[in-house]
């Protein structure tokens, strides 16, 4: 008998148990969604910390009292630099509103919400506008270019704009790289053993089940060798079965996944969070459907050995 | 086709094989006797490589028992078919896929699987429970499926053990005129039995008569050791 | 035979499938270790929501060129208020330095990183040393009281303050509460479907894992009903497996859970975060155990039908 | 002890049981015969509840078959002991604990168990196999296993499905002298046999013969309907 044949025959054999097979599917696929969701997390946060990894942010201040006409022209300079990201700017009298809105009080959540707390509670800072000590300041983000280590790209593009004309101070903050590459650390410190966590437990669950069919199923597996089958044609069947469990079971997670991430996009995506929880990349989503297969069809032809 | 010496073998601590001696020719008829718990089954095992034996030597179908590798235990079962006493028939699968499976194993093509199963589905009176399963046969039923089951290969070697245990009279006989004839085309038929009427109606066949593990003359009053004509081979007599 | 004697010969029935039993084991322990997760992350989350929901930050501006000697002497009076959690007080000077650090590049973690930042990179604010403009000011915390309706106080609170000698302006954050019941709401939101989803986990992996054992054993099922069994002579026996499956399984997850913990923990409760991660509160612990138990206990009974 | 009436019984699609009619009083020793696939099996799995009649009225050991409800099967179960064709032995438990556990679930006390199993065991010859277990035994021990199985339990009713397809003669025998013992001391039997030797063995018990469900007097050449000396009661003769 050609092996598409026993394929095909281990496939009509699953109609044989059809609970335990129901119960076995539905079992991978939550498994498997468990896993997804982790992936799912680990790719919105990944997402997240490399989109500001990426970037450096400066804060230029030019000398108080520098001509605003001039200053103006180099923010237009600035704007179209190469890779820009974001520009910011702020004339005195605008720093010194912004500045009493970050002094008022703030929730975990960012600036974003302390500028509408304030709106909301009506705040007016215009008793403070007496002699302004402000200096005309402006917010810069770059996108490091991919190929340049951050540290000493970071360095060269202070001392650029640390010489630019009228210009008091350059400040930039490399802790902010730092905690970057601190999330990373994290995020790879934690995936590994959640991913390793979540294999052995597909493995488990698939490996036991169908060790468990196996054992159901012993007469029928002894009767055939006693018969003259070679072991593939024993195991054929049975490695069939675990591999549409594995990839069923995937399949019908990816979709139940899909729904999850709706979910989580439409409660998260909200004030004060604007998280835009984005679904798996096509290779994470294939990688998952092709790991569960492969545990899945690796536990059953364990399981099939005696 | 069967060339045991001195063959010892241990199960669960006791002695169920002892120094036995046997050889089958090519086409001879073998019924294997014995009080329950003699060894008949466990020396049946050991000739389709089930059981290793500790020591001693063993051949059978040119297949060295001694040495046997896990490839060479498919190619030795599909020169011997095996009537096992408890049946081992698949209860969920039908009788005409019971049978087939000998067949399928062996590669053999689905217009010919057919052709052959029905032939012996008619010879064991089995053709109303063709497409029944297993579970819903009498006990005499699973019983031929079993037979038939090694019959349809048309094996060099047949090992039956206690194949009328849950057959009546005519079926019985019926059943060894079925044996003797495939024996008349070359197949070497060795059949434990506890059945005397079984054994008067192939008095041309031999007799091996087991007893807690060892060959011994068979007793008088039965009818093989009266018909046989044949010596026995073997055995510490 | 007694009870007892029957849940008896269901645990030593055990060894009789040392590996699918172990294997079974396991997968309760991490389907149970991935729940109490779950829980750990909600009661962690929890904990750190009513922690800020149960507080109201209030800004105070005092009146630019205000007695200083006077309005500290108001400060050490705040400090002793009743149902005070934190004061931080800024001279003018020192909300200038405060202020612009708060307009320096930084990060999500909060204006402790800025000031890090700021301390990391060397700056140096005393160029901006002229003619100060800015107030004396105060953020103060309260802990609102728990019998309070938290707005209605938060307005009686403010026209406190306002009513301070000295007083330009208090200002404060109404959001911020919203934001606390918002998070409550998604934890809830979330919660549910998420603790379904895991009970559904056990369920039916306990439950496949004991009909396929069942499935195994169903000559002994079958047999000792044909001798003249009653139902719970046959059952006992399983739901012993099955409840002994779920106690041992749970108790193991408790153990990992709590390395777990202490490991989130030395991950996490390091610069920027701070997270403290609490173990799950012993009711906690004690409800998943209990529901573990029940579940398999359940599972096992209903696998024992025919 | 047994009462049907014009029971009939359908069984995938074939009548299994046709309009049979049987009265076997308390102390009786009958044997059901009749080819394979007669419906003898099916017969009594009808007498100890495993089937219900589709028609007709039935009545076993004083419980009501067409009305079994769910409590009283465990009832009935423990009135009527049964050796199965297929054994039925639980293979990983030991030769002890399979006779033992017939009286396990009727509450009887670990000494009493302890005493009654050894002296059956003793009287079937198993004692060299107490501990085994019953995967290891050979045909003939597992089928004395399940008989002992019926017989520790001293039944009002013993159903025997061809208890002697996997002993020799001699023990054949013993087996009959013991069913035959249990007899005299007022426990019933009804025996499914195809064995004729078996049915010379007790001479004074009644012969019941099935063909293709229905009860027909025995074939004259049998040595039952030869010896048997009681009429047929019921069937559509
Ligand atoms: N796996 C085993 N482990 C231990 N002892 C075994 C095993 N298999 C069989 N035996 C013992 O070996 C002896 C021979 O068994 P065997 O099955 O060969 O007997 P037999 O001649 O076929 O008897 P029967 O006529 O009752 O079938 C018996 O006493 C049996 O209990
Ligand atoms: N569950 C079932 N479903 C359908 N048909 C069945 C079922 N059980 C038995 N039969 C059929 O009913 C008929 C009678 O079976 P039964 O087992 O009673 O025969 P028996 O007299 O015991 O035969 P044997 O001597 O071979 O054991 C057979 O033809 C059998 O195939
Ligand atoms: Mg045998
Ligand atoms: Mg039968």
């Amino acid at each position: 008998m050609s092996t598409t044949k026993l394929f095909l025959r281990g496939v009509a054999d699953m109609r044989r148990f059809p609970l335990p097979q129901l119960c076995t599917l539905l079992t991978v696929c939550m498994v498997a969604l468990l896993a997804g969701t982790g992936l799912l997390i680990l790719h919105n946060v990944q997402t997240e910390v490399l989109r500001t990894q990426a970037q450096a942010r400066f804060q230029i201040y030019w000398k108080v009292g520098a001509d605003l006409t001039a200053v103006e022209a180099q923010w237009a300079d600035l704007k179209r630099a190469p890779g820009i990201a974001e520009v910011s700017t702020f004339t005195p009298r605008a720093a010194l509103s912004e500045l009493m809105r970050g002094l008022a009080p703030r929730t975990s959540g960012g600036a974003l919400t302390g500028a509408e707390g304030n709106a909301s509670s009506g705040e007016d800072f215009s008793w403070l506008e007496g002699d302004n000590p402000l200096p005309a300041t402006a917010l810069v983000s770059f996108n490091i270019p991919p190929d340049e280590q951050p540290e000493p790209w970071m360095g060269r593009m202070y001392a650029r704009l640390k010489g630019l004309d009228g210009v008091e101070q350059v400040t930039y903050n490399p802790t902010q790289l730092t905690l970057a590459t601190g999330w990373i650390a994290l995020v790879q410190k934690a995936a590994w053993p959640a991913l390793g966590f979540f294999a052995l437990v597909v493995g488990l669950v698939v490996g036991n089940t169908l060790k468990l069919m196996m054992l159901a199923r012993k007469d029928e597996v002894e009767i055939l060798s006693l018969v003259g089958a070679r072991p593939w044609f024993i195991r054929a069947p049975l490695f069939a079965n675990g591999v549409v469990q594995g990839l069923c079971g995937s399949l019908l997670s990816l979709v139940c996944l899909k729904f999850l991430q709706s979910w989580l996009r439409s409660v998260l995506d909200v004030p004060p969070l604007f998280l835009k929880v984005e679904f798996l990349p096509l290779w994470q989503s294939l990688a998952l459907v092709l790991a569960t297969t492969c545990v899945a069809g690796l536990a059953s032809l364990i399981a099939a050995r005696k | 086709m069967v060339h045991l010496e001195h063959v010892n073998l241990t199960l669960g601590g006791a002695q169920a094989l002892k120094d036995v001696t046997l050889h089958v020719e090519r086409g001879e008829f073998v019924f294997l006797t014995g009080p329950s718990g003699a060894g008949k089954t466990t020396l049946l095992r050991v000739l389709y490589g089930d059981l290793k034996p500790k020591s001693g030597a063993a051949d059978v179908a040119g297949v060295d028992l001694m040495r046997l590798r896990g490839v060479q235990l498919p190619e030795l079962r599909r020169k011997v078919a095996v009537v096992f006493q408890d049946f081992k028939v698949l209860p969920e699968r039908t009788v005409f896929e019971n049978i087939a499976i000998a067949l399928e194993v062996r590669g053999v093509s689905s217009v010919s699987i057919d052709r052959r199963v029905r032939a012996v589905i008619r010879a064991l009176d089995l053709e109303e429970r063709s497409y029944a399963p297993c579970r819903e046969l009498s006990g005499g039923e699973q019983q031929r499926v079993a037979i038939a089951r090694s019959m349809v290969v048309n094996p060099e070697l047949i090992l039956a053990d206690e194949p009328t245990g849950n057959l009546d009279s005519d079926l019985s006989r019926h059943l060894i005129e079925l044996f003797k004839q495939f024996n008349t085309y070359g197949t070497t038929i060795i059949m434990a039995t506890h059945n005397r009427e079984v054994l008067s109606w192939a008095p041309e066949a031999r007799q091996v008569h087991l007893v807690r593990g060892e060959i011994k003359p068979p007793p008088p009053g039965s009818p093989g050791s009266v018909l046989d004509t044949k010596p026995i081979i073997g055995g510490s007599l």
